[in-house]
């Protein structure tokens, strides 16, 4: 048992190094998030209302895109040079390392991002009592969002046509995800009855996420 | 201890090999030998439960490996035909990743030793990427030495080896086998090593 | 001047005047605290909240300053081949972004009682905060790239264009209306402001920058001997 | 000459095949372009008037962003597996490559891109008699980002630890081109003399492209 | 015809080797050997400008090789220890995009015959990543066909391959060299061509 943990944590520990070879890696996904924010106050104008309209969108965008942009790393890298097998040689079962491979994209992508979330909030002129709903948001969504990251990357493993739209029907998948984390905002009285569904949403891609990729991990390890 | 009954394997429909069987036990050395494409990479991939053979069973310890698969794999290392060391860490942070995670005992003075043997003992700030083929492939077969498992299942381990290191290998193999260890290995090359079974497909 | 672009008697003429800066530089920061916690009035609008400013300008000068020495050094580095601007360039970064950093930060504390908000996408504003992008970006530039020709150069570009940003920096007060203060300190000549105020914003001045010279000298030094160790 | 020329194409030829066994990619973006455009609508509610007005500058930052996940395919691949040394080698300057993977990327990314434009455009209620400035700003824009992402990406050969530098670089450089672009659309009567800016700049960058990049391929393949 | 003087090369401050001479004519072909990391790549490197010597000229026909380099480029297959076909198309792209990009004009039938000769001919339609490393390998050396060019420069060109296949490759190099070629190639193997000059570094 304690040697399982132990794998565990190491696992962490490669991820880490596979992630972040560094601070300087961290910091630059964190100024990649504000030069974004910058971007679109550039272009649709500095007013307040605007802002404050439109921030939670803004933010939820550059969620997605930094998930979709992480992919890579996902299962890409340690299944095209081998790392994949000899993890799971090494005792992690197809779906472990999936949870695990989920969890770390949510450690190593998505953590740098809520954290910084409060100060994207005051450059987007979100009143500061809203900054706890949206934060509670975030990290739901941040979750589904990895947990959807993963199946659509594994899927990109079978590398064949027929599922060559993987990673197209997760972004689509989190479409929903998006409408009510966003509508959440606006809506501070069914507060929790919203978040509900979120969490439930949560729970459901947490629970499909291991099954469905571990499967694909094992088709494509299989016709590799 | 393991034990491959009639295996048999079709790939995209086309019959590779046919009715294998082939015991591994401890103190043997096994060299698989063939063409290009004889599908001695598959076998390998089917012993080690990595792909599915068309027909036949693999046992371990006389159950269907499926049943303890982890029980199996805990007692093999695998050292695959391509470079899996990950190219943009430096040798050390490799080995150390290594080590963490086959959660091996062996001490860094031993680590240390090899490198020297393997002598690689002035690359390991350099990145993977930044080694020679033949470097990349030294450092893969150390993982041999990390694990410090009974089994060794080596797809192609001498390409791009220069004669002096695969003498160096020879001789680990052997101390290995003395050490009641079992070898499984494919290979192109002539070895001179204490092969006491030949497979050739 | 030699000094300004030659290592070797950057490094003998810099050990010579390490310790005494550094007493100065420490002093001058103490007596300047002193003066801009204690001496100092509270103005009749702000209240004590003024005494932000005693960090907030000169830290604001002095990361344009930094950024503007070195674009100076990118010019010299890049135009006359002089390799020391490279060296400087790598060094300074960090502090150049530090003093933004703070600038920021004070601004925003002092923003809140001020304007009502921590930050307004006001011209000033923004453009700080790209200066700080700009830093960050170049202090990245210099951790991401592994081959040092490359990375310098790409830094010295990155640092050239993005030059265009420093009076973009100091007139945005006046060419856009903003909410930020235009300038009433430094019009040398008949500076609006009374003179209690004016001595430990002077001295607060000094002191940054004579700390920001002995972090900078620290860090060429360092940077200097890097260098020599790796050819 | 005439083989000169029939090299370009085969050259064409290649690319076609390698973004066609990977339109997965290009299909992720648009759909990440699309989705994250609804995001927009659903953030701000269907007010026709806010949408028109903030949707060029959405639909900027959204094609900005969306770029910067094509990347991979510019020169990664090529340069992993050894095809730009062969390339070269077949008598393709490195300078020639650049301008040459450029000008396909503009075709294989881009042109897919500005052909959902219109699209885009309906969904943001953007009056029909817009989308022709619309489209010019994006296609010149666009050339624009292809040169931009050529140099970010030919700089991410050499580090390969941290893969988002080269991005937040070519997306701070695009900030004005966006300004210019944005602004562009507002004002129809001097169309003309901003859309001669953004031909400028367009110029200054596909002219500094093939430099740039083609010095940085070939410190890239000299430490690889 | 390629010359190279009194080359020496560094990497990351460690002197690799120092004062090369050695010269590539037609009718030649010369070995190039050596322990792992002794620069056997980085040598090939340099002769084909992609890597630049720390020290040392390199002559194409008389003239500085910088010079004149697409002339020399022009002349020249390279066959780098890595495998270049591009994985996820199959063999006939590969081939069909490799034939038009080197201008080249030998006929389908001739590489039909060439796949049979290396039992490639079942292979046309799979994609790459589905061959097994020894095929992966014949595939990349069919460049040398197909861009029918008389310098030959190859970096390890039999790692991987079976007996029968390096039999092949070596009939193959001695009708280039009776045809007036240059092969240079490194290897760790024992080969028993034609090999005019053997350079060890
Ligand atoms: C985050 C917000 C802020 C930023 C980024 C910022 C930035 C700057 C900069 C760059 C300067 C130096 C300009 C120059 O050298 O001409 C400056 C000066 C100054 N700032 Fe701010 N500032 C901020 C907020 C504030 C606030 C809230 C106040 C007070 C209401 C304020 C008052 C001043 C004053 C009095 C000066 C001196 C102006 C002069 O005489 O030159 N600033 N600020
Ligand atoms: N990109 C690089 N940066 C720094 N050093 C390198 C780089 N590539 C190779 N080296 C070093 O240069 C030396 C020579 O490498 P090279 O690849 O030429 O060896 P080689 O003779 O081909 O070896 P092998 O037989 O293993 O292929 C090695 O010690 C290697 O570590
Ligand atoms: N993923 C795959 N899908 C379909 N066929 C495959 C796949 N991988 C290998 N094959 C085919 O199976 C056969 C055996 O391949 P394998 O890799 O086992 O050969 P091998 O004996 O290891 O050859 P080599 O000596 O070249 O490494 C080959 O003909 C190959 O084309
Ligand atoms: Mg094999
Ligand atoms: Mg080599």
């Amino acid at each position: 048992m304690i040697n399982f943990l132990k794998k565990l944590i190491y696992f962490f520990y490669r991820e880490y190094k596979l992630y972040l070879s560094g601070f300087h890696s961290v910091l630059t996904m964190i100024t990649f998030f504000f030069v974004a924010i910058f971007t679109f106050i550039f272009s649709i104008g500095p007013k307040d209302e605007i802002l404050s309209l439109l921030g939670v969108g803004i933010m939820w965008t550059l969620f997605l895109l930094s998930s979709t942009l992480s992919l890579r790393k996902y299962y890409q890298e340690d299944f095209e040079n081998g790392n994949l097998v000899l993890l799971h040689l090494r005792g992690f079962s197809y779906e472990l390392i999936c949870i695990l491979k989920t969890i770390s994209h949510f450690i190593f992508v998505q953590i740098p991002f809520l954290i910084f979330l409060p100060i994207a909030c005051i450059l987007l002129s979100i009143s500061i009592d809203k900054v706890y709903y949206i934060i509670i948001s975030f990290f739901l969504g941040s979750i589904i969002l990895s947990c959807l990251g993963s199946i659509s990357s594994s899927m990109n493993l079978l590398n064949n046509r027929n599922y060559l739209i993987g990673s197209v029907i997760v972004i689509v998948f989190s479409i929903p995800v998006i409408i009510f984390s966003v509508g959440l905002i606006g809506q501070y009285d069914n507060f929790n009855s919203l978040i509900n569904i979120l969490f439930g949403i949560l729970l459901i891609t947490f629970a499909i996420n291991p099954w469905a990729s571990g499967a694909c991990l094992k088709l494509a390890i299989e016709n590799n | 201890m393991l034990l491959l009954q009639n295996i048999s394997l079709k790939r995209s429909n086309i019959e590779i090999f046919n009715d294998i069987n082939l015991s591994l036990s401890k103190g043997k050395i096994i060299s698989l030998k063939g063409k290009n494409g004889s599908g001695k990479t598959s076998l390998i991939k089917i012993m080690l439960n990595l792909l599915e053979p068309t027909f036949g069973t693999i046992y371990w310890k006389g159950k269907n490996i499926k049943k303890n698969l982890y029980s199996f794999y805990d007692q093999v290392t695998y050292v695959p035909d391509k470079t899996t060391s990950l190219k943009n860490l430096t040798v050390e942070e490799n080995i150390k990743i290594w080590k963490k995670i086959s959660l091996s005992d062996i001490g860094n003075s031993q680590i240390t030793n090899i490198l020297k043997t393997l002598k690689l003992e002035n690359y390991i700030y350099k990145k993977v990427n930044s080694l020679s083929l033949g470097e990349t492939k030294k450092l893969e077969l150390l993982r041999l030495i990390i694990e410090n498992r009974k089994f060794w299942i080596l797809d192609e381990p001498f390409t791009n080896l220069d004669t002096e290191s695969i003498n160096i290998m020879e001789q680990t193999f052997d101390d290995h086998r003395k050490n009641d260890g079992c070898i499984f290995f494919s290979t192109h090359q002539r070895t001179e090593i204490g092969i006491t079974d030949e497979i050739i497909l | 001047m030699k000094f300004l672009v030659n290592p070797n008697r950057f490094n003998s003429l810099t050990d010579l005047i390490l310790k005494p800066l550094m007493l100065l530089s420490i002093s001058l920061m103490v007596i300047g605290l002193i003066f801009a916690f204690f001496l100092s009035p509270d103005d009749y609008q702000q209240g004590s909240t003024v005494r932000i400013m005693y960090i907030h300008v000169p830290s604001a000068w002095l990361a344009l300053m930094t950024y503007f020495i070195m674009s100076l050094y990118s010019i010299a580095a890049l135009a006359f081949r002089i390799p020391f601007g490279f060296i400087v360039n790598t060094a300074v970064a960090p502090i150049g972004a530090i003093f933004t950093l703070i600038c920021i930060i004070t601004g925003s504390l002092w923003g809140k009682p001020m304007w009502g908000t921590w930050w307004v996408w006001d011209a000033r504003l923004t453009s700080v905060a790209i200066l700080f992008i700009i830093y960050l970006i170049i202090i990245l530039i210099n951790f991401s790239f592994e081959n040092r020709l490359v990375r310098e150069k790409i830094v010295a570009i990155f640092v050239l264009v993005g030059s265009v940003n420093l009076p973009i920096i100091k007139f945005s007060v006046d060419w856009w209306n903003t909410l930020h203060q235009t300038a009433s300190i430094s019009k040398l000549s008949s500076p609006n402001i009374d003179t209690a105020m004016l001595t430990p914003l002077i001295i607060m001045t000094l002191a940054f920058i004579f700390i920001g010279i002995l972090i900078a000298i620290l860090r060429i030094k360092t940077e200097i001997y890097i260098r020599k160790q790796s050819t």
